[in-house]
């Protein structure tokens, strides 16, 4: 789960670290006396969940209240590779004398949380990475001993020369790793952490994703959702256990399993077809599920057929098979629906589906071919 | 010969009196495993389907029953203690199944499990089956499976069950078939298995079916390169999934550009291992990479 | 460290441990006040840090306040182990049907925590583990995973065989290693712990050993250290880095190094003396530190000579030679003192304490017995 | 030839510009000490005496100096840290002399040392000395020395000086003279350093000096029995501690019935073993039971 900056500063605050102070807006006027309480130069930040805003002009800086409100015009309401910005952060500006980079992911390959460093800060890290590997400073930490003091001693000391200044980077490095740890964190990242003319490290950005398998212990995270955020085809697929995500094709795809779900979407292109979206419905037979997920694709209206690919495996495919007829028959205009059902009980679904009025293939690719050829 | 399991596995059900345990207990009974005992606690004293005791703990099931390797159906939140139950006790094959299991939770049990010796595989995964043997240690359907010489071994569920499905409808029978998981932090990966399928004299080819996220079929790639001599034909799912969504699977999420289909497939051709484009390609692939696959 | 009854109560109900309500009184009319408010029977329990109270005749149950009065009266100020009681715990009786031991120590053979239980408490838990070992069961924690889940529910269910019994023991088990890890505990101990015939399960006694090394961030439990109920030269030796054991006999020793002050002791009693203390100034030759340590030894009228053993090692003797002059200067009244010191300038050490009237040994064989000597 | 400590000694100092580094760190190297580095943080780039480099980081050092073996001096609250950060940079030996670690941080470190292939001597321990090398790591005196064939072990600091200096002067010489130290927890104990120096061809004759508290010196004694083909005599300090009184030493206390002075010189006298009821034995029962011990 992905949570907003102003979101991820109110966890880095609440752990002690520095970040400079601000306050979320959802209107110009709003942004504007947030401005004139400050009373200096403000950043206006467009609050979404997504990179690549400050490229996109949903960064800027104002000198006074009709500035502020200016720029949250421009902002509020602006489409960021697909999402409408809601929310701007106003917050102080801070004066830069040098940018780092520092964030902490959890590693599959070591099976550890690595910190990741670098004093090439404020840039994209993934290009510093791939052009310049060796400014890229790696910490693995041991899950069972969290971050050491004298390896967040030696990080920082890599970070600045200044020992004062490096001082407050090891705290920085040791709390930014405990906001990861105490909020079930699979990334978080301080893009750039500044220092100041003056000396000071502050954080002037804040990127927090969360383990959504360990939200049931993380309620206060849970709690931070924005739902006018995400698709709410997402929204209403969570609720009901399902897994879908938006694609732009046209062929609607309902499958049981995250890989063959995958794999369907997959063969959808490789016959040259455009898949609608990855749906998986799980292992269940439960009519429930499956009406929320025709009803979620039937959402978009540039779905033209749905392929609905279930192999059976242990579930009896007469259930999934009454399952299907009953969801169907509560779904109204639904686009043509090709159905591929493989497994225990196989010849018993096919006469059970026989009652509506559907497509059926005896394989994937079958089944595939035939829903392409119906959203033509 | 199979791998990880096979005649002499004793298996103990932990969590065997839930409604998914109880289940692929029966199962599990039904395809021919030794099933020597469940676990619940409190419900010690009882038996499963009259005849299978249950414990209170895995170490009393193991000093009564000699227990050698264990499956998990608890849920999320308490797989993690019943993993190292499992290992405390001296299980040395420890199979969990159970979905959702916090990353961090993992990346302490990972560690515990190593440091008593045992191999844990998955979690969130299907787990294993040896066709020769009839043994099943998981929750894959067994009509899909056939007896033979090709080892499988995959990050997915569902899709390893299509895969399976179409190399038996193609003639083509399994040594052993093993589910690594679907999540980001496993206790078995691709190269623990391409290594022991090496070294098991039954298996003579190998399917690997990967999907994105992550660098694990990257390192395969590199591995079967320089330690295998048997064929490998490999799959990857996802080519379509765009970037920074989660594709069911906690696993399976493209990053930035790292763990790519893409990037995945153009590791295998590199190290020249034939990758199949569409499910239906694998078997014919099989059939021309190895001699040895009947059909 | 050592902490009273009541105090090591207060960090077990912090940790969620159920105890008895109960209160501290010092004197005979508080106590009955406190029984009148709980308004049923209670248990007036001396307050003393040392073992064996109840067979000393320092716990007393009271129907009423007459009663409680009348024990308190009669416990305070009484002498257990040559302790004075100055304080007593009263409590609310509890019915019991039930005794179970629990504790937690630090095992210096795992070099882990190690949590001893036993179905038979209430008892001298000593004699249990020397003439039933197979009634102790022993669970060793990993210092790096805590009590795991499913350890607490095995070594509950061995304790009490009612699963409602043992989940809430298993649950006790794990706040009382919570307790003993968060108090930097070198031991932490219910004995007994009791079932109710109505099934609750409660800690009717508690012990906390605190680490003396961990103090300095226990600022906690250190605010916990009764003054009143340590001996007065142990108090002033912490005060001074000193390490002081008072002893019956009537040969006074100051010694550098803990070992060679147990060796000088264990000598003096070869040669049929008797040690009238412990005492270690440690490596430093600063003339304070001997001072205070003449002034301890002084306090006890019992004591007849003082062997001063010092070997110099690194320190020069000269500069010790100079402190214990300054030192012997300052204090008046000193019975005979015998000095040994051994190490760099030795020569001129032996000059320097000409300056005083002490008796000097050239071994430490030769300083023992003329101390012992001097003490007839 | 020593144990532990020897003519290829690389000492790294922790804490080499505090008020005790830098004082035994002018002792080490008067003895003959190759002193490689120090580590202070924020002071690198320093050195000590104008010649030995001072680094910010142990790793650092290791890197430039390729220091072996680490002393710690750094005060208590901050002395794990320094020896995780040892063995994390790959010292092989690490002594730490601090006085006063919390033991419930030791319990986290001693795994830590071991999970990285690190020994730990300490810490509250005076160090070791070899005299036929004249090396030394700790803070031992050094005057009291001779070279010679008895491998001394102890527990004790002072007293370890009392009695070495007794056996220089009866004309005892020793091969190595370890502090293992007085904590409750500790990185090496008795049995480590019997086995080393049955192991040690220079080594002739053993003495042990333990004092009350644990069951070190009783373990020590079963070990003596079934490993050890070289004499050993014991002393034991603390015959007159009494009960649940910490002497000095955090971990020179005797817990009930247990830990006693009694209790470990039965243990050593039911193995066989000599013990020295005061110190002035030890020199004449080390030349009774060992012919090869020279005087």
């Amino acid at each position: 789960m992905k949570i907003h900056e102003y979101q991820a500063k109110e966890l880095f605050r609440a752990q002690g670290i520095p970040v400079p102070p601000g306050e979320v807006a959802e209107s110009p006027s709003a942004a504007a006396e947030l401005s004139r309480r400050y009373g200096k130069t403000v950043v206006i930040k467009a609050q979404v969940l997504v990179g690549g805003r400050g490229k996109a002009g949903g960064v800027k800086l104002a000198k006074d209240p009709q500035e502020a409100r200016q720029h949250a015009e421009s902002i509020l309401g602006m489409d960021i590779k697909g999402l409408t910005v809601n929310k701007v952060l106003v917050t102080e500006a801070v004066d830069i004398a040098k940018e780092i980079y520092l964030g902490v992911i959890m590693d599959r390959a070591s099976q550890q949380a690595v910190i990741m460093a670098s004093a090439a800060g404020g840039v994209d890290i993934e290009e510093v990475a791939r052009d310049r590997p060796e400014a890229i400073h790696r910490l693995t930490v041991d899950p069972l001993y969290g971050v050491l003091a004298f390896q967040s001693r030696a990080l920082a000391r890599e970070l600045h020369d200044d020992p004062a200044v490096a001082r407050q980077i090891a705290v920085i490095i040791e709390k930014l790793y405990a906001a990861f740890d105490e909020t079930d964190a699979s990334l978080a990242e301080i893009n750039p952490l500044v220092v100041t003319p003056a000396g000071e490290v502050i954080a002037i950005d804040a990127k927090v994703n969360v383990d959504d398998s360990a939200l049931f212990r993380q309620g206060e995270v849970e709690a931070m959702r924005d739902l006018s955020a995400e698709d709410p085809g997402e929204t209403e697929s969570r609720k009901m256990g399902l897994s879908f995500v938006r694609l732009s094709g046209n062929v609607g795809c309902i499958v049981n399993g995250a890989g063959l779900a995958m794999a369907t979407m997959d063969l959808v292109k490789t016959y040259g077809g455009q898949p609608a979206n990855f749906l998986d419905i799980g292992g269940s037979s439960n009519p429930d599920k499956v009406v929320t997920a025709l009803k979620i694709i039937l959402g978009d209206s540039s779905v033209r057929s749905i392929f609905i690919n279930i192999f059976g495996g242990i579930t009896r495919c007469d259930d999934v098979a009454r399952g299907l007829v009953a969801a169907l028959q509560q779904v109204e205009q639904v686009p043509p629906v090709v159905v591929r059902l493989t497994g225990t009980n196989e010849t018993e679904a096919l006469d059970i589906l026989k009652q509506v009025d559907i497509t059926t293939a005896a394989t994937m690719d079958d089944g595939v071919k035939k829903a392409i050829e119906l959203a033509h | 010969m199979s791998i990880l399991i096979g005649k002499d596995t004793r298996l103990v059900v932990q969590g065997i009196t839930g409604r998914d345990g109880s289940f692929h207990s029966a199962q599990m009974l039904a395809y021919g495993t030794n099933l020597a005992a469940g676990v619940t606690p409190g419900k010690g004293g009882g038996r499963f389907e009259d005849r299978i005791p249950i414990f209170d703990t895995v170490r009393r099931a193991v000093q009564e029953t000699g227990a050698n390797t264990s499956i998990i159906y608890v849920r999320a939140p308490f797989a993690p203690d019943a993993i190292c139950e499992a290992a405390d006790a001296g299980i040395g094959f420890i199979v969990c199944i159970t979905e959702g299991v916090p990353v961090k939770d993992m990346a302490r049990v990972l560690p515990y499990v190593r440091s008593r010796g045992s191999r844990l595989l998955g979690p969130n995964c299907p787990g294993i089956v040896a066709p020769g043997d009839k043994v099943k240690v998981g929750i894959l359907p067994t009509a899909i499976f056939k007896a033979g010489s090709v080892g499988v071994v995959s990050r997915s569920g569902t899709l390893t069950y299509e895969l399976v499905f179409q190399l038996t409808s193609n003639g083509v029978g399994q040594s052993t078939c093993v589910g690594i998981g679907g999540d980001p932090l496993i206790g078995t990966n691709f190269i623990d298995i391409l290594q022991m399928f090496e070294e098991d004299s039954e298996t003579k080819a190998i399917v690997l079916i990967g999907e994105i996220g992550g660098t694990d079929e990257q390192e395969a790639a590199g591995f079967i390169v320089k330690n295998l001599s048997k064929p490998v034909v490999a799959f990857i799912a996802g080519q379509t999934a765009p970037e920074g969504k989660r594709m069911g699977h906690a696993g399976a999420i493209v990053s930035g550009a790292s763990g790519t289909a893409k990037e995945k497939i153009e590791a295998f051709e590199k190290a020249g291992i034939a990758v199949a484009r569409i499910p239906s390609e694998i078997a014919p692939l099989l059939k021309k990479t190895s001699s040895a696959v009947s059909g």
